[in-house]
């Protein structure tokens, strides 16, 4: 490995959180972000070839060194480490809909949902899943929601944008349209 | 926690997504007891999924449901699942069985004007359903994810971690005051309006109830739905009355109503 | 390198404190010691010879995965060059109400927020922004917290009487608000 991915390696080792590109481009006033690239490149790989048990992902927002699935029940079952918690499906219910309507009121949730979901938010808020972003301007002007960074990195996200979109789901909505569901169902009926 | 495993009833099928088996939940409410009555609780995370899990189960076309037959499964379910108390599930089936009573009404004659009352619970079910797909991704990505771990040890040489420096101005700092004195609760201030108490109107109100009736009430005098002021007038000018000798105040039992009875020496006066 | 090995890089990876021989010995119930030694042995060995920017060590009470020593000052150097975070609009308002209203406890900010704010005032005190000043005599003497030194160092304040006061506030607000406003509001959290 070149001295730029020693490096490298050495700052994502050294790091709890995900590091983007352009921060690990700090660590070195005269690389260019070309040469940080392939340094990147080159520590990938080297994990790949050489099969070492840690790999270097991109996902969170930035990069971060993670050990490779198949060893986790093993370091599990030895207690050196524990895997967080499973939300429940409320709470990824909840968290879906905050991720593809954020900011968006607790009132609408529910309205989606169908059921009520104060206990549900807080335990996100808990989490550091989601956050307050804002007001809504309607009557009450009730609390809005928005996901986190800490969501990102908790599915392994690089940006909002790598969840499907919703015209890419196989249950295709057209947004708040109510001349759409007649289209859907007259167009499924002529079909 | 196999208790929260899916029943066998609900099957996957790719036309409907949804019911991936998530087992143990962030959620303490739903971790059984130690010891005691376990319930076999219900997978469903609300009445829309039941509901879809229903037209799931009776392979029925979401745009054309039969909505006596797929409401009368819903409460069943509902009164197995022992979900009757359960205000979101009842809330639905009252929304099924109105839909249900506006299917039963005769359409109107003309082509175009009549909308399908179950119209909008379908866009409802397909938004849910929607959802249910990005949970499904959620799932996937997330569950990869814990199986991954991060190195959560900062080496000692470097411990304590440095912060970032933050990017803050007092200008922010002002608009945030600014939020949360516009967003602040406001403080409940009640406008008192001193009303006086009319003791004397009362007294007047008391002696004509009694010339009426030998045995009279609370409620006799002071009407039900009274404003405050009228009650505290009511009861100062009894006590007043008793205090002057024109009239007794009696109560037969612990609880029961004070009677008013006239004074039979004032009555003698 | 041997799958035992690689097992091990995993578990040192993943663990948050030294593990000794014996704890990994338990992650392969067929390993005998001899050969938890000798994978240990490799896997030193593959850290030094490929050249990583880690190392294996044994100290402390049992074996971690260090970074060279002569990466520190290049990572603490990279620390400080981390990009400047900003304070969410949630715990930018928690800071506004307790610079305002010090020393105040959890429940009135509470009270005015209308939503929990444990977690950021947690994030705000780690950051040294704002710090316990002492407990309230109400029931339950909860804690009172204030505005620190750091604070008024950020604001590039002498003493806290130099914020405006509140009937300064409307004109102070009117030059710094429309876009201020908005980004607060829209940009993201690190909170």
């Amino acid at each position: 490995m070149n001295s730029l991915a020693k490096l490298l390696e050495a700052a994502l080792f050294a790091s709890p959180r995900p590091i983007t590109t352009e921060e690990l481009a700090t660590l070195d006033a005269e690389a260019s972000p070309a040469a940080v690239q392939a340094a990147l490149d080159e520590l990938r790989e080297h994990y790949d070839v050489d099969g070492h048990a840690v790999e270097l992902v991109d996902a969170g927002g930035g990069w971060q060194i993670l050990t490779r699935p198949e060893y986790t029940e093993a370091i599990e079952r030895a207690q050196l480490a524990l895997r967080p918690r499973r939300l429940s499906p409320a709470a990824l219910e909840t968290l879906a809909i905050v991720a593809y309507r954020q900011p968006i009121g607790r009132a609408e949730i529910e309205e989606i949902r169908g059921v009520d979901v104060g206990s549900v938010l807080k335990s996100l808020h808990e989490r550091g899943l989601i956050d307050v972003v804002g007001r809504s301007e309607a009557l009450g002007r009730p609390l809005l929601y928005g996901t986190t960074d800490a969501f990102l990195e908790q599915f392994a996200l690089r940006h909002l944008e790598e969840l499907p979109r919703a015209d890419e789901l196989a249950v295709a909505l057209r947004e708040h349209e109510p001349e759409t569901l007649d289209q859907v169902i007259h167009h499924d009926e002529a079909s | 926690m196999d208790d929260l495993s899916p029943p066998a009833s609900v099957p996957e099928t790719p036309a409907v997504a949804g019911h991936a088996p998530v087992s143990a939940s962030g959620e303490a409410a739903l971790a059984p007891p130690e010891t005691g009555f376990v319930i076999d609780l219900p997978h469903y995370s609300g009445p829309l999924d039941l509901l879809l899990a229903l037209i799931r189960d009776e392979k029925v076309d979401i745009y054309d449901i039969p909505v006596a037959r797929i409401c009368q499964q819903f409460i069943a379910r509902m009164h197995s699942l022992k979900l009757d108390e359960a205000a979101d599930y009842l809330e639905m089936a009252a929304r099924l069985l109105r839909i249900k009573a506006q299917m039963l009404l005769p359409r109107p004659d003309g082509e175009e004007a009549w909308e399908d009352p179950r119209a909008e619970l379908v866009r409802r079910l397909l938004e849910y359903q929607q959802m249910r797909e990005v949970v499904d991704v959620l799932e996937r990505l997330g569950e990869d994810r814990r199986n991954r771990f991060a190195r959560t040890w900062v080496p000692g040489p470097l411990a304590p971690a440095v912060q970032a420096p933050l990017a803050l101005s007092l200008g922010e700092l002002l608009a945030a005051v600014d939020r949360v004195l516009r967003h602040a609760q406001q403080p409940q201030v009640h406008d008192v309006i001193s009303r006086p108490i009319d003791v004397d109107g009362f007294i007047e109100v008391v002696r004509a109830v009694i010339a009426l009736r030998a045995v009279a009430r609370f409620r006799d005098v002071v009407p039900p739905g009274a404003e405050p002021w009228e009650v505290l007038s009511g009861l100062l000018a009894l006590l007043e009355l008793a205090r002057r000798g024109e009239l007794r105040l009696a109560q037969p039992r612990p609880f029961a109503s004070v009677e008013i009875r006239r004074e039979l020496a004032g009555e003698a006066a």
